[in-house]
């Protein structure tokens, strides 16, 4: 128990990442509501990952753990992306 | 490499769960992730039905739930930091106000769901299997299931935390040991992480 | 290294007396050895279910027509055998039953990282399996889909499915669960100064198992609760006539079932790499290489599902997509055989039963393999997919893989199980049998699917009566082998000589704990010098 | 190795196909062989009583880089020719000669663009043949050995086969995906017969009706034979898929119409609904949804000999 992981993150900036989350979420609404044809799919998917890392980092902390978790969780996103990229070769060539 | 010195407490090694609830989430973000596979063949083989049924929904609802949601996510994340600092009376408090902020959570969907019964529409309803298109099917088919299995997550979230508050409260869940704690916010983050993507997916798609 | 010799007065595993009396010292132990010893017992009942189960189909394929059942019955037979003996029997088997029992020991460690956890575990496993066989005792008629479920068969057929699909779920549970363990277990309570690299193989196979059993289940359980939610609320998600797509089903029950072969061949894999340098006495050849070749397929394991579906009318991107990744996994399967082989070049060869069960592991693993090579190929996967080609393909790597690694594993780790050895002649014996027997019956299984004869079929033209014969002779003679080798191991663990601490001459480190092993396992944790490693003969 | 004499070439993919099986198998004998002889001769070679003291190696990176490359070229060697076999199986060309296939619980039925219907494939020789996949139910596949041909027949997807006969005779068909109760007698024969000869067959017209019987009962019999009713319903008592005909005329009947249970009489007027519309009334402690509706399949009058034959039934 040695290492520096006591770290205590302060409230100020718990409030500071909730504001640009809920920042986002308007954003993202806003974007879907022009009409940007199929790349308000990619527009929100792209707030949507960026809140997500947002949440990974802080609220759990990643950003303050051993780096193999942080490995482990982008390994298991890439695997998933990968899964679907490839059934998506099926789809998308039908 | 990494540090291998076992524990003299062989009962307490606070990576060690933590490490667990890490893999447990991974097992989780997998579970949803095969729905989310489903839901993009489906939303790629009927792009104008999923967007007709996405109108249907509600966007302030959903927009408020989502808020209350990432609120939740970070009182809980603050009632670890105000363990750490030995607050026992905030993290209590923080506690508290997570539980209730997933209470109205449930609520909202209650009321939500609720509507969309009144309007005919459930898994296998007439209306939705004889008046709509198979798209529109799909699309509520899985709403029901997307939403219904986090509502599912909501529920065993707050079990978790209000085991935790009520370890706090004894004294048995403190700043040397933590883990509970900590792992019920990480599971809770886990139900928002989910919602933030289930959130654009079905009521942003116009 | 210390060893922990002065231990051995210490009470051993089994006789160890808790709080509880009876079977509730067993079934309400955290002990990592005696969940191992739940595991395997319960397996056994299981195996011997599915035993009789496949004992019947080849029965009644000993000639057209009806011999002894009639189709439904045959319809249900082969689903809850293929269910039994793949949720049941192969992909916990090895892990539950070896990774639960020496895990811990190999890496020095007390117990695994959250033992509650793992009675849960077995609890779970309990639970799946009796969900699965209430399936078959209530309701109104057993399962009849096969073990894979495709859809929409499995939404119109009248019989009981939800119990079946339920149980699968809650083994799936188990799966997970114990994978989850075992990570955590690797990552924390290796002894001092063993570095990964200084892992034993066996625990490193069981740890690129542990992700897959961790990362692909939950797929197949929530494709399985689909199913379920369908069968009550017609949501459509796999169903045509709602706008569904079955393929859909086959994508999503392959993402995890793919990747489930590979749960079961690792530690079988990882078994043999602790056996074959011990009976060599010498140095695994290619530590690294072995290790990189199990993450490797652990890895692209995940990419090649669609090779089950090469007839069912993906795109044609996607097929040989799939057909180039099929052949690319096939890599460090061959790198690891390899590398078998050349430890035992030079080495000190003393062939003993464990050995030959390894030696013909990496016989039949060749031709399983290879038989997976033709199914992988496009042009001969349409025509040998689902016919009787596939099944002796999988019952040469599934069971010729995963059942001879076991046979093999036990009798490697018998001694220090129970602290007694079995009788080496019959263990032979046994084994001759078994290996004669097993030949018979699934070889000529090649030959009729070549000739066409279509998997599943409880019926079959008269052009394929001569090795379906064959085939049935072979499974009782094979069934002759397994008796004497049952019989010899339930004797021996009662009866037997009494073993020693280490009577391979082994040198990872369960040898060097009492046979059996006492509670914790280690009195001082052993430590790892610079000079040690499980290999350094 | 894998030639099997009397059905070599019967299609213009069997060439493709038995290539690379040999050359897959070839290479997989040559590595199997010459692995385990090697695994045997250090089994004897080095036994502890021959080599008392092992001579320690720890591995070898030149030999690991040999065996990763030469079987992962050797891998590579084997796609191609499994891909080369099998690209000439997805396109079938333009001018091929159209067969519909319908598959049902438990048999295929194929139609031909003039309305010939049989249960036997009937396809000319050396002459592009493609047919169009159709299921009606589950899915089913369709296979033909001889010619190393299979598809899956999936409801709610237009899948198809093409393919060349080149030799003359009968060969076996199958359904190869299970398919529930009578999948394995979901067999079939395909008829190759020389142009001429098929064309004949072709336009004979008169053979739909096939031989009338004169009395309604025996005809009755003949269609549901044909249409394969007999799969799920017995004759004598026992219960199938579907219940049991024996005195179905006239019998009451439990059924389950929509949520609400009542009793019917087996009149003609039911008969029909049961067999147009199986899923209105669904006898009592058996599953909806197995049955299809068999409109536009069978006509009134079909039902009409159907019901005489069925009143015989005591
Ligand atoms: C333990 C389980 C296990 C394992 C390890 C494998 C391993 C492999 N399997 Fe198998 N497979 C199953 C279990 C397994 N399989 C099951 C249960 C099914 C049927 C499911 C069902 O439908 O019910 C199935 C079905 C199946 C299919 C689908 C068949 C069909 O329905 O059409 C295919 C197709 O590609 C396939 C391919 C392979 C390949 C290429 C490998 C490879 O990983 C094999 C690699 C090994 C070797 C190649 C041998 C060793 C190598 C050497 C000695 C060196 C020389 C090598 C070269 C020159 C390349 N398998
Ligand atoms: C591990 C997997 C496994 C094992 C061991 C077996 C064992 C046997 N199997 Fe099979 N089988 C399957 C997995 C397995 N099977 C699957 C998945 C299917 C497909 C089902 C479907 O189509 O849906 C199938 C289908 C199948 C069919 C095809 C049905 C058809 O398509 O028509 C037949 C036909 O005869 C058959 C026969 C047998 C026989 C005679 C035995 C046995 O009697 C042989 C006896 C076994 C032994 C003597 C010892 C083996 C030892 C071990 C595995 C280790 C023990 C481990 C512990 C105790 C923990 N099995
Ligand atoms: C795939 C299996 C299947 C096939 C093929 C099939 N049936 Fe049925 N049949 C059923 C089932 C199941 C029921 C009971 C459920 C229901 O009533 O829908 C049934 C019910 C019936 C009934 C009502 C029986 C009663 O006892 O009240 C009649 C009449 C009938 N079928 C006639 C036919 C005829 C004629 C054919 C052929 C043209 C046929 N069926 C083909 C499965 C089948
Ligand atoms: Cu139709 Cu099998
Ligand atoms: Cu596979």
């Amino acid at each position: 128990m040695e290492n520096e992981k006591h770290h205590i993150v302060p409230y100020k900036v718990y409030i500071y990442i909730l504001v640009a989350l809920i920042a986002m979420t308007f954003m993202s609404i806003g974007i879907t509501k022009i009409n940007l044809g199929e790349y308000s799919v990619l527009g929100a998917m792209i707030f949507a990952t960026l809140k997500s890392i947002l949440v990974l980092s802080w609220f759990m902390h990643l950003k303050f753990d051993q780096p193999f978790l942080r490995i482990m969780v982008g390994f298991v996103a890439l695997l998933f992306f990968a899964v679907i990229f490839i059934t998506f070769l099926d789809y998308y060539f039908r | 490499m990494e540090h291998v010195a076992q524990h003299s407490d062989p009962h307490y090694d606070q990576e060690a769960s933590k490490l667990g609830m890490w893999l447990f989430i991974f097992t989780e973000l997998l579970l949803f992730g095969g729905l989310f596979i489903v839901y993009a063949i489906y939303r790629f083989l009927n792009p104008e039905a999923f967007q007709m049924a996405g109108h249907e929904l509600n966007i302030t609802i959903g927009a408020i739930n989502t808020i209350i949601l990432l609120v939740s996510s970070m009182t809980i994340a603050m009632s670890t930091s105000a363990l750490q600092k030995k607050n026992k009376g905030l993290t209590v408090l923080l506690l508290e106000i997570t539980i209730m902020l997933a209470l109205i959570f449930l609520i909202n969907k209650y009321f939500e769901w609720g509507v969309k019964f009144d309007h005919g529409i459930w898994p296998g309803s007439e209306h939705l299997l004889n008046d709509m298109g198979h798209g529109e099917v799909l699309f509520f088919g899985l709403y029901f299931v997307m939403t219904g299995l986090h509502a599912l997550h909501i529920v065993i979230g707050m079990i978790i935390i209000i085991v935790a508050l009520n370890k706090v409260q004894k004294g048995t869940v403190h700043a040397d040991r933590p883990s509970l704690l900590e792992n019920a916010g990480l599971y809770w983050h886990l139900v928002d992480l989910i919602w933030i993507f289930l959130f654009p997916l079905f009521y942003l798609i116009h | 290294m210390q060893t922990a010799t002065q231990l051995e007065h210490e009470v051993n595993y089994l006789d160890y007396k808790g709080k509880y009396k009876g079977i509730f010292a067993w079934i309400f132990s955290t002990d990592h050895k005696r969940i191992a010893l739940l595991y395997m017992y319960s397996m056994l009942t299981m195996f011997v279910v599915g035993v009789a189960l496949g004992l019947a189909m080849k029965l009644e394929l000993i000639a057209p027509g009806k011999t002894i059942m009639d189709p439904q019955t045959y319809n249900a037979v082969f689903t809850v055998h293929g269910v039994i003996m793949i949720f049941m029997i192969v992909i916990p088997g090895l892990p539950a039953v070896f990774g639960n029992f020496m895990l811990p020991i190999m890496i020095g460690a007390k117990d695994v990282a959250f033992p509650k956890i793992n009675l849960l575990s077995w609890y779970f496993y309990v639970a799946g399996a009796l969900l699965v066989i209430s399936s078959v005792l209530f309701g109104n008629g057993t399962p009849d889909t096969g073990w894979t479920f495709y859809a929409p068969y499995s939404f119109k057929s009248g019989t009981n499915l939800l119990p079946a699909i339920f149980g699968a779920f809650v083994l799936g549970f188990s799966s997970i669960l114990t994978g989850l363990n075992f990570i955590v277990t690797i990552h924390r309570m290796r002894a001092p100064g063993m570095t990964w690299f200084k892992m034993p193989l066996f625990p490193w196979s069981l740890y690129g198992t542990a992700w897959i059993q961790l990362l692909a289940t939950p797929v197949i359980g929530i494709t399985l609760v689909l199913v379920a939610l369908e069968r009550i609320f017609n949501i459509g998600v796999f169903d045509p006539a709602l706008g569904g797509d079955p393929i859909l089903y086959q994508h999503l029950f392959w993402i995890y079932s793919h990747p489930a072969v590979y749960v079961m061949i690792l530690p079988a894999m990882g078994a043999i790499s602790e056996i074959i340098p011990t009976f060599s006495q010498k140095h695994i050849f290619g530590y690294r290489a072995i290790i990189v070749s199990t993450l490797a397929i652990a890895f692209v394991g995940y990419f090649v599902w669609g090779h089950h579906m090469f007839t069912s009318g993906m795109s044609g991107t996607a097929q040989y997509t799939f057909s180039i990744l099929t052949f690319i996994v096939a890599i460090p399967s061959a790198i690891k055989v390899f590398n078998w082989i050349s430890t035992m070049h030079k080495g000190s060869i003393n062939p003993e039963a464990p050995f030959l069960w390894a030696v013909t592991f990496i016989f039949v693993f060749m031709i399983g393999g290879f038989s997976g090579l033709v199914l992988g190929a496009l042009a001969t996967n349409v025509h040998v997919h689902d016919t009787a080609f596939v099944v002796a393909h999988f019952h040469f790597i599934v069971f010729g893989g995963v059942g001879f690694a076991f046979f093999g594993a036990i009798h490697y780790w018998f001694p220090k199980m129970f602290g007694r050895m079995y009788d080496k002649v019959w263990a032979k014996v046994g084994w001759a049998f078994f290996t004669v027997g097993f030949l018979t019956l699934y070889s000529p299984m090649f030959y009729l699917g070549m000739m066409g004869m279509p998997r599943r079929y409880y019926d079959y033209l008269p052009e394929f009566h001569a090795g379906n014969i064959l085939s049935t002779l072979g499974s009782w003679v094979m069934t002759f082998g397994l008796l004497i080798i049952v019989i010899n191991l339930f004797r021996s663990a009662k009866n037997g000589a009494i073993a020693s601490i280490n009577p391979w001459n082994s040198k990872t480190l369960e040898w060097t704990v009492p046979s059996p092993p006492p509670l914790e396992n280690f009195d001082e944790i052993p430590v790892y010098g610079e000079k040690d490693g499980p290999y350094e003969y | 190795m894998y030639i099997l004499s009397n059905t070599t070439n019967a299609s213009n993919f069997v060439a493709g196909v038995d290539k690379s099986f040999v050359i897959i198998m070839g290479i997989s004998f040559v590595f199997l062989i010459g692995l385990t002889f090697t695994m045997l001769y250090f089994v004897y070679k080095y036994n502890k009583n021959k080599n008392p003291v092992a001579t320690q190696i720890k591995g070898s990176t030149k030999l690991e880089i040999i065996w990763t490359v030469i079987p992962t070229i050797l891998v590579l060697v084997m796609f191609y020719y499994g891909w080369a076999g099998w690209a000439p199986m997805r396109k079938a060309p333009d001018d091929s000669f159209n067969i519909k296939v319908v598959a049902r619980m438990w048999n295929f039925t194929f139609e031909y663009e003039n309305g010939k219907k049989t249960d036997t494939l009937f396809v000319p020789m050396n002459k592009a043949v493609k047919l169009n996949l159709h299921s009606l139910d589950v899915i089913h596949s369709l296979y033909i050995p001889s010619f190393r041909v299979k598809e899956d027949v999936v409801p709610g997807s237009e899948k198809m086969i093409w393919f060349i006969a080149q030799r003359e005779g009968l060969y076996d068909l199958f359904c190869t995906e299970y398919c529930g109760l009578n999948h394995s007698y979901m067999i079939n024969t395909v008829k190759v017969m020389p142009d001429q000869q098929f064309q004949a067959w072709y336009v004979d017209t008169t053979k739909r009706v096939e031989v009338a019987l004169d009395s309604p009962t025996e005809n009755g019999k003949r269609i549901m034979k044909n249409i394969g009713c007999f799969a799920c319903h017995s004759l004598d008592g026992s219960k199938l898929v579907g219940p049991s005909f024996k005195g179905i005329y006239g019998a009451q009947h439990t059924v389950i119409t929509g949520k609400d249970e009542r009793v019917v009489t087996v009149d003609d007027e039911y008969i029909k609904r049961s067999i147009y519309d199986p899923n209105a009334d669904v006898v009592k402690g058996f599953n909806k949804g197995l049955m299809l509706p068999y409109q536009g399949q069978l006509t009134d009058d079909d039902i009409a000999q159907i019901t005489e034959y069925l009143k015989t039934l005591k």
